[in-house]
């Protein structure tokens, strides 16, 4: 029934159902993101985009339902592939996750360092991340004494750094500024150019109409449109 | 390897707070072992040292010529266990009597002729201290055709062997105790650690690090955690060990010069142990984060 | 030359300065917040807009310059009466700041309890403050297990609870689509009709401008507004 | 206060992990100390029953009319550290010297008469041993006219008194180390589960809760958790000690019937220690945390 080689969609979901509980997050998501595809996933809070995206990264697994990513069915990912996995991913996540314990510069480079890059490449990958986002002067600095936007700004150096295929981004721009926020989505928009699948969550309708792209809506768990 | 190395570093420099922790409780429980055993192996050497009390007395037949005592000394030299055999003449065996007696020494002077044997006493060499092994000696001794008859203390050793065995069993008993209660509150103090890095650990797992590459710095940090609390422990032990012995010394006039300080093998032993039960409890504390 | 008797302002700012270490944050605030004033702060990402409310709730002491709130002096305040500032406000944070390991309960309950409420007010209290923010259904939830927006109401709900005069909320709906955003934005109105002061930092100018209510603009620390 | 209660109760539900770890942990230390108590509390007994082997021989002088005896006897019962004073006829002694000397007693068959004295063998209160005053006690006596002669193991004495005291004194000092050890074990182990909490903490203060308010929960949980740990790792010991008296009795056939556990009073104090070192713990947490 799934044709594994159908290398013309990066992502594929089929049929998929997740239950927390009792609680059905989602039902019946059925979805083709082809190469290079800039989706959209909207809807009202608690619809179930975060969900959605946890799903593609095996944040959690799904209760029903196949995932497809390049091919790999996440079903059959044994435990010790799973960064394979999340390594072809960049994910900003809608709380940042950044690691509170480790400075800005830190945080970023880990992404590169658990890939086993050189130190070098790091340190000016990491600098010219931060200056994308307009962080560079706050490498040593740790989380916490960031304001809510800068912290969001390293979720996004992060996700990009390692040159992802895939870009998972969850309110991407929730916490920004018109101004910081389109300087965010320029970046996520060159490396769309340069060939990243993006997939952005947001419940932000603007944003959809002025960037004028492709979106999914979900409400109450249901893909409506 | 450098970069973890680097990594592990730079980990105890940030959460210096859970690093002291967990030093200072591994120091204390190493403190706490290697006190009990130091405890124990100076016990065990005074012990030794009553052990070495122990003799078996051979009594040779009365028409004995002089010159085959040497001849016997041989045999009995030869047996197992046996450290020294010292013969005694009669006319010694008469003056330790006298001298034992004391005040009823003068009941000996009616005495016409010396009516005790010959003998030879026997010290046993210092792992022999065994009831049993006692009695078989005893018994292969006095089968010499020319031993009369053998004495030990049968049920004075046997009373203090078993009081040393108890006493070595307590040690035993007491040192796996005191092994084990270390073992998992080192063990446990790992988990609080980790569990309180569990955020760290699962962001890190999400951004596409490979169990390994979480794994090894926690497990360098606990094994350089291990080695200080191993180090710092015994040198605490150290500092009052010397405090004490100094201190108390001449107050007891008692030799405690005799007691010694844990020898730097089995120090070395204790830091080893201490580094690995480190490095287990972080196994465990990962197994059980890493899963969730 | 502060005149603390002058009641007709429930917040005031002189002159205040918030260094961290050399980061210059705050540079010269004046603010005169009246009794049942409805204000916005605005600007850029990093511009110092959760710094101000810091300021006003404790959370870091002012570098230089003095604060007034109800004609209490914070640079004054003993560490013991810091609790019954506190309690004056309502206070919703950009980062929700919930209890992970209680219940979405337990972390509304929270505010009366430690005003000592009875048990059977607090109940009927926190079940009709959260179906005013529609989260009635999940008072028995973890707070990780809601989403970004779900989270937010929580805060939201946990803030107003104990009937505060003054509501400080940083980004409020930041992370609420739009129909969620508006039945927020009623509730912190409907306080404010009741007689509540709001100040409400956003970088959502859209906001403000439906809203139509007074702003003043920060950006790198200065009042520009 | 009920609402404390019940708060306390449900940090306790949601903090499972936290909980276990540290009651484990506050077991363990209950029980290393509560072993080394019930070691040298036993070894205490053990010398004790020694100790009452401790005996003064005043001997008579050779004149002594039967009717006095009484009245002698009674003298040295008044004296202080004397248990027991039994009179000992010449006859008797004899006979127990024939005993001792075993192989030797044949000397004793040519003797006409018994040259030994009567005697009293003065048996010490249990309190008594300290070589001082077993001397004064001694010379105490010899002052009497009846007496001729006392007799004790001067040296013997001496030594076995110094074991003794070295013995308590060991015994002391690991106790105080190991209680220290328990006490900062604990204390860090509960400083380590309020720092993981300490964002419940901070978020508790936003939002204008006092201090007391904060605190109580977390005393309550840490007396609890210091009477579960004094309760579960006693419960452990006295597993440990009827496994190792049931097992090792027969195999020794030693009078272990003799150890005891510790006394119902001494648990209960065990168990409020551990409460109060929990309640310690807290508080100097606590006050690291909330000044923060
Ligand atoms: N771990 C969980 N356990 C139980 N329920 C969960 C869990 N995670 C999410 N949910 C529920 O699933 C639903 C969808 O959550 P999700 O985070 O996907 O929403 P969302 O679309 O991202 O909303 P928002 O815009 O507010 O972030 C919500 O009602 C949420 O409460
Ligand atoms: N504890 C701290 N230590 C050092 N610098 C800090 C600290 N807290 C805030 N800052 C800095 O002060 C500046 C103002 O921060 P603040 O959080 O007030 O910004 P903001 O206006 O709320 O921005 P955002 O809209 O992104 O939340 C930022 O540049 C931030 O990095
Ligand atoms: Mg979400
Ligand atoms: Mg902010």
């Amino acid at each position: 029934m799934i044709d594994e080689n159908d290398k013309s969609a990066t992502i594929r979901m089929f049929h998929v159902h997740k239950n927390y509980g009792s609680k059905q997050a989602l039902i019946n998501i059925n979805l083709d993101v082809s190469k290079n595809e800039f989706l959209f996933i909207t809807g009202p809070s608690g619809a179930g985009k975060s969900t959605l995206l946890k799903l593609l990264y095996l944040g959690e697994p799904v209760s029903e339902g196949q995932i497809l990513i390049d091919g790999m069915n996440l079903s059959r990912i044994s435990r010790k592939r799973i960064p394979l996995l999340r390594r072809k991913l960049g994910i900003i996540f809608q709380d940042y996750k950044l690691i509170p314990t480790r400075t800005v510069f830190d945080n970023v480079a880990l992404v590169l360092e658990a890939m086993g890059k050189k130190r070098q490449f790091i340190q000016k990958k990491v600098n010219s991340v931060l200056r994308m986002v307009g962080m560079e002067k706050r490498f040593n600095a740790m989380p916490q004494s960031l304001s809510g936007g800068e912290q969001q700004r390293i979720a996004v150096a992060r996700a990009v750094i390692g040159m992802p295929k895939i870009i998972l981004a969850d309110e991407p721009t929730g916490s920004l500024d018109t101004e910081s926020a389109s300087a965010v989505f320029d970046l996520l928009k060159e490396f769309h150019t340069r060939g990243a699948t993006l997939l952005v969550a947001t419940h932000d309708q603007e944003l959809i109409r002025k960037t004028g792209r492709k979106a999914i809506y979900l409400k109450e768990g249901r893909q409506t449109k | 390897m450098i970069l973890y190395f680097k990594r592990a570093f730079q980990d105890i420099r940030t959460n210096r707070f859970l690093n002291a922790v967990t030093i200072i409780i591994m120091s204390l429980s190493v403190l706490i072992v290697s006190t009990l055993l130091l405890f124990f192996l100076n016990t065990n050497d005074y012990m030794n040292s009553w052990k070495k009390g122990i003799k078996i007395i051979a009594y040779l037949k009365p028409d004995i010529e002089e010159t085959n005592i040497v001849d016997i000394k041989n045999k009995i030299h030869v047996l197992y266990g046996v450290a020294e055999a010292k013969f005694m003449s009669k006319e010694e065996a008469m003056g330790r009597l006298r001298e034992q007696m004391k005040r009823q020494s003068s009941l000996l002077d009616g005495l016409k002729e010396n009516p005790l044997p010959d003998a030879f006493e026997i010290r046993l060499t210092e792992q022999f201290p065994n009831s049993e092994r006692i009695e078989n000696l005893a018994v292969q001794i006095e089968s010499f055709p020319e031993i009369d008859d053998v004495e030990y203390g049968r049920k004075w050793i046997g009373r203090f062997v078993k009081l040393f065995d108890l006493f070595r069993l307590t040690g035993y008993a007491m040192s796996s105790i005191f092994f084990m209660a270390a073992v998992f509150i080192v063990a446990n103090t790992i988990r609080l650690v980790i569990y309180s890095r569990r955020e760290e650990i699962e962001i890190m797992r999400l951004v596409g690090a490979t169990d390994q590459f979480i794994k090894t710095p926690f497990y360098i940090e606990a094994v350089i955690q291990g080695a200080l609390g191993g180090i710092i422990g015994l040198a605490a032990l150290f500092a009052a060990y010397m405090y004490i012995s100094t201190n108390v010394e001449y107050g007891l006039s008692f030799d405690l010069l005799n007691v010694r300080f844990l020898s730097l093998r089995l120090s070395g032993t204790i830091i080893l142990c201490s580094m690995f039960v480190g490095w287990l409890g972080c196994f465990i504390a990962l197994r059980q984060f890493l899963k969730e």
